[in-house]
């Protein structure tokens, strides 16, 4: 059974195990890179990084709610540049391969980062387009909400970028569909589905928000129902490889969403809180494609769908 | 060249032992812990039922390492919500999921002299520093404790039986003298340690002089405790640092503490 | 301290608590009501009423998630007929103030139902009028994914109708605060947001939906800080009272509701999982006004917003 | 005109005893409960740790009255997922949230005589059936239990040190005699009340003469257990009805079988 092969193509790009640690909870220097955590996962994800250097939100950024978790990080990042010259290389070393998210603020940064960027990649398995960031004033979201946003934002970046190109689109969209298509349209190889749901938490004792952009990001579990349901709808509504993200933190949670026609699962909020959680679903998947006669993620993917299933 | 150790395991709660209604001291038995950490390091605690599901709650909880002996770890830990509630209610013999040894911990102490002043349950990193140097024949430790007062009781006993000359400061003059930790500070200490809370490290870094060496071990809400989430960032002169990386111990002349929520 | 007052007055319909049981979780007939619950309780909802019986849907539909609820009952009811022949004039015996949610599959059935019920305007405390189930094939969540949708659902309800109108919002709605100011500009008197978030489950064995219907809608406290997030923009977008639905199952989620401008709050799940929860929110909200100096529900209504706030 | 009786209290576990590897007896203190249930009723119990926070899981969990006396309250419990995994694992004197009783029960049995059809943990509700019934002399109780094999053992001791004429079958012949609950159905019995899986109650409805009354006990995915969610009802020739209300007991004719999940 171990003999289950978890490979998984996207597009061409094949990876080991379809499980990838997903943007913003992974550290970007190796030497704190948990080894629990490698066995079972297929790829990692850099943190959002901006054209400029970002100190990030101010105030306090994550809060805990009931099986969820708000953060607003707000894209603390030391800029592309310095990406580029000091944390790639590294990042590589290890031989995992590897995605980089970018959070664009306009249009001309659109250019500008995948400009810097073009050189490095041969070395990047994607770059994950970030458009559906909800802690930042610019860009992020605000692009991701209508189709015509990741339309406009993802033909620019296919102009600019050779490498493989993923669009991260966002929960918040008018219709997330609309959005998966817009991205095909103009040449995205991948879509992920999807980031952060905007929630709002108050701090009673003080009677102000909590976070001091008032909302922020929700992920972990609680989300889950509701992930597997933008899945379900990006994989009806496009024929590229559509990317899970969205509270999995179990192997059954993993199942679902490539029975829902999901190529790979990214792992965010679970890993906080379980760090051997890639071994463990990697060790589930195999035991249920075996039991359920799947011999590859390909004929698992979308089985749960009418068009594929029973 | 990721980290060398697992860094998380189960681990059996060897004691629970109750010092007041609101303070509990666990022991448990986590070698690959003991026999690596730093005083000044901390764990992360899992704090959801075993019972298969969804984690509830979502993360685990930040507590320092209060001593080590042998392969077991000891932790000092205020009941503040339903995490610690959760783990203050634990019998002997409990599995817990434990994360670490996290963050950079304090350095070697220059010495001649180190101050430790600590804050409530502040106590419980300084007490391992103690634990660490209490040998060392070129160090003189002195080690100040401000509480608030009652329900402080066990924990000023514990710390007073291993620490022969404990200075005690209590709110309400309940226990040792009347006041707060900074309340007797002596001139110039050549070093000081500190853990408790923001007030306290601002009233320090106020009566003392300039040029005293200042550490303070900071509390932030923690997500990873592995310096991937960014989500307990203090905000430094150098900019917002990780308090599970860079910190929890900082100079506490490099924090904008006018930042710090 | 118990001297505090919950009163909340919702545009001239005072309510002794603002604690309502939303619709659909509470019996249709007053011989099946815990009594248990009615400590705390200002006011129930009825079930969803269509103007035909209905069924409901078939098989499973309810579905346990991390910290929240599937349902896709699909408005099982025996029609509004029936419910003001038989069922209406027993839900009002035992005193409290009734709401009667209406769920019409067209804009005729609009006018026909609130026809239907017009003669009984002055024995209920308002509609609750749902454009947002999200479990049917027509009307429900159709009409209010857009602030067109709502305002032509809205305005015919209010034609045909002389008692107190409120709308019932969905979370899938493209932009909730346009659609509740089109709800205010068309002649509602409050707007209720929000009802069930479209989530999905697979069913691993079987390889297929758990649901008859695909989509279901989650509720539980996994909801609440999305719903929170809604409240604070509902109550940003209109000058009619919000009521508040999702996810609250403490007095702390009560509190923060109302803090973030709500006039009253449904509680649905919340009852299933504890029925003595209207008395212990009751006595939370009591215990926190006082200590925070509040005199009425009134003054701690929006504290947290920026414009009323500290 | 409300319910006259709160539903829902707080109760404490006072046995909890393993019956092999996945069934549990669940002895409660309830007397609100025990005074008076029936036959057939059932309670929802709260699954949820009691650490204050989310209830996860959400949802309290049907189980049916298998006994009452005194003041206390028994369950017969398969352990089979997070909520009854939960409840296998505490401990007496740990306090749970007891809903009910809930649901129609049994009616008076007709007589004279009353066959009981028990799939697995189908026995409950039918074990206090017999236990209410068994000393009326105008009523003749046959017991059939049937059960899948192994692992089923200490359920059926206990059953038939109770119920001395109790026919027990397993599928693999471990147990009694080789067979199902189906397998050796009295020609024809005055009534029958069944338990258990629905392929037992189709085969059931199948063998059984037309004439004879067949009542079944339903499970179905409970939400509130008091008649205001509607997510537990059950395809009937009356319509859809709810097995807390209506249910959880049957006439086995009315159901729509094939539209049955
Ligand atoms: C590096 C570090 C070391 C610590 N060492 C100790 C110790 O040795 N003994 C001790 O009693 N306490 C210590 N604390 C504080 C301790 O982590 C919190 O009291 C605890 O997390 C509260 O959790 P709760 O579930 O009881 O409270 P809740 O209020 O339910 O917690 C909700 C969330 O907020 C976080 N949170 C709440 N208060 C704090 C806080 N003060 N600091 C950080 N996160 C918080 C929790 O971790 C959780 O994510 C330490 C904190 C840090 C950062
Ligand atoms: C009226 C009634 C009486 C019952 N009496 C007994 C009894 O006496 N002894 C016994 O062992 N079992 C009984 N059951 C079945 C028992 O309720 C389920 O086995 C139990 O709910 C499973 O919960 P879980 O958390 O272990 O499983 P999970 O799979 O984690 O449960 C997930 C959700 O599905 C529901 N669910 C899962 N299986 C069932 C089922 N078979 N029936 C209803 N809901 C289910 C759960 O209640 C929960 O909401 C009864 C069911 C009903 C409806
Ligand atoms: C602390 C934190 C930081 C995040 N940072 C980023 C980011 O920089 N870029 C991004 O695209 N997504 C970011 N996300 C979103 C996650 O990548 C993921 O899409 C989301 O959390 C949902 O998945 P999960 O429930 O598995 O966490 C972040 C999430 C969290 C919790
Ligand atoms: C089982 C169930 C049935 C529901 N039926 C209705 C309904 O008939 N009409 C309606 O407007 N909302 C209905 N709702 C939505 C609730 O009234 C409420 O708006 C929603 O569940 C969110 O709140 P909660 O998290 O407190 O449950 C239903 C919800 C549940 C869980
Ligand atoms: S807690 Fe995640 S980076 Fe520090
Ligand atoms: S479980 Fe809610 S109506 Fe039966």
């Amino acid at each position: 059974m171990n003999s289950i092969d978890l490979g998984t193509d996207l597009g061409g790009l094949v990876l080991d195990s379809p499980l990838i640690a997903a943007s913003g909870v992974w550290p970007m220097s190796p030497a704190l890179w948990p080894q629990d955590t490698l066995p079972g996962l297929g790829a990692v994800c850099s943190k959002g990084l901006t054209l400029e250097p970002r100190a990030g939100n101010r105030g306090i950024r994550l809060w805990e709610t009931p099986c969820g978790l708000l953060n607003s990080i707000g894209l603390q990042n030391k800029g592309l540049s310095h990406f580029i010259r000091e944390e790639l290389s590294l990042l590589l070393e290890p031989g995992l391969p590897l995605v980089v998210n970018l959070a664009p603020e306009s249009p001309t940064e659109i250019d500008r980062m995948f400009g810097l960027l073009e050189p490095r990649s041969p070395d990047l398995a994607a770059v994950e387009l970030n458009l559906s960031c909800p802690n930042v004033d610019k860009g992020g979201m605000a692009w991701g909400r209508t189709a015509q946003g990741v339309a406009s934002a993802t033909e620019r970046a296919r102009r600019a970028w050779p490498g493989r190109l993923w669009i991260k689109l966002t929960p918040q969209a008018e219709d997330l569909g609309e959005t998966a298509r817009a991205a095909q349209d103009k040449g995205a190889d991948a879509v992920v589905a999807a980031n952060t749901w905007l929630g709002l938490a108050l701090d009673l004792e003080n009677r102000r928000p909590v976070f001091d952009r008032t909302v922020a990001g929700l992920s972990g579990p609680a989300i889950f129902p509701l992930a597997l349901r933008l899945v379900w709808e990006a994989a009806g509504a496009v024929n590229i490889p559509v990317l899970a993200s969205g509270g999995v933190c179990s192997w059954e949670d993993a199942a679902a969403m490539i029975l829902a026609g999901a190529s790979a699962v990214e792992l965010g909020t679970g890993l906080m809180a379980d760090l051997s959680l890639p071994g463990k679903i990697a060790q589930g998947l195999k035991e249920y494609m075996n039991r359920q006669g799947f011999g590859s993620l390909k004929e698992m993917r979308g089985a749960a769908r009418p068009s594929k299933g029973a | 060249m990721p980290r060398a150790n697992p860094l998380e395991s189960r681990a059996r709660l060897v004691k629970n032992q109750t010092l007041g209604a609101e303070i509990s001291c666990l022991t448990l038995e986590a070698p690959w812990i003991a026999g690596s950490a730093r005083p000044g390091q901390f764990i992360m605690v899992g704090c959801a039922p075993s019972q298969a599901g969804a984690p509830e709650p979502l993360l685990m909880r930040p507590l320092a390492v209060a001593g080590v002996e042998g392969g077991l770890v000891s932790l000092l830990m205020a009941v503040k919500g339903r995490g610690t509630r959760f783990l203050a209610a634990q019998e002997p013999g409990a599995e817990l999921t434990l994360r670490g040894p996290l963050g950079n911990g304090f350095s070697e102490p220059k010495g001649p002299g180190l101050l430790l002043v600590a804050g409530g349950l502040g106590a419980a990193p300084l007490l391992s520093v103690h634990r660490r140097f209490r040998k060392r024949k070129d160090l003189k430790i002195d080690f100040i404790l401000g509480v608030p007062g009652k329900g402080f009781e066990s924990l000023v006993d514990l710390l007073a039986q291993e620490i022969p000359d404990l200075q005690v400061f209590s709110d309400d003059g309940c226990m040792g003298a009347q006041g707060n930790a900074c309340t007797a500070l002596p001139a110039a200490p050549d070093e000081v340690w500190a853990c408790g809370p923001v007030p306290m490290y601002r009233a320090l870094l106020d009566r003392l002089d300039p040029g005293v060496p200042v550490l303070v071990s900071l509390e932030a809400r923690m997500g990873c405790g592995y310096g991937g989430c960014l989500g307990c960032v203090v905000p430094t002169k150098q900019g917002n640092l990780r308090a599970c990386c860079e910190g929890p111990v900082f100079d506490g002349r490099e924090i904008l503490w006018h930042e710090f929520h």
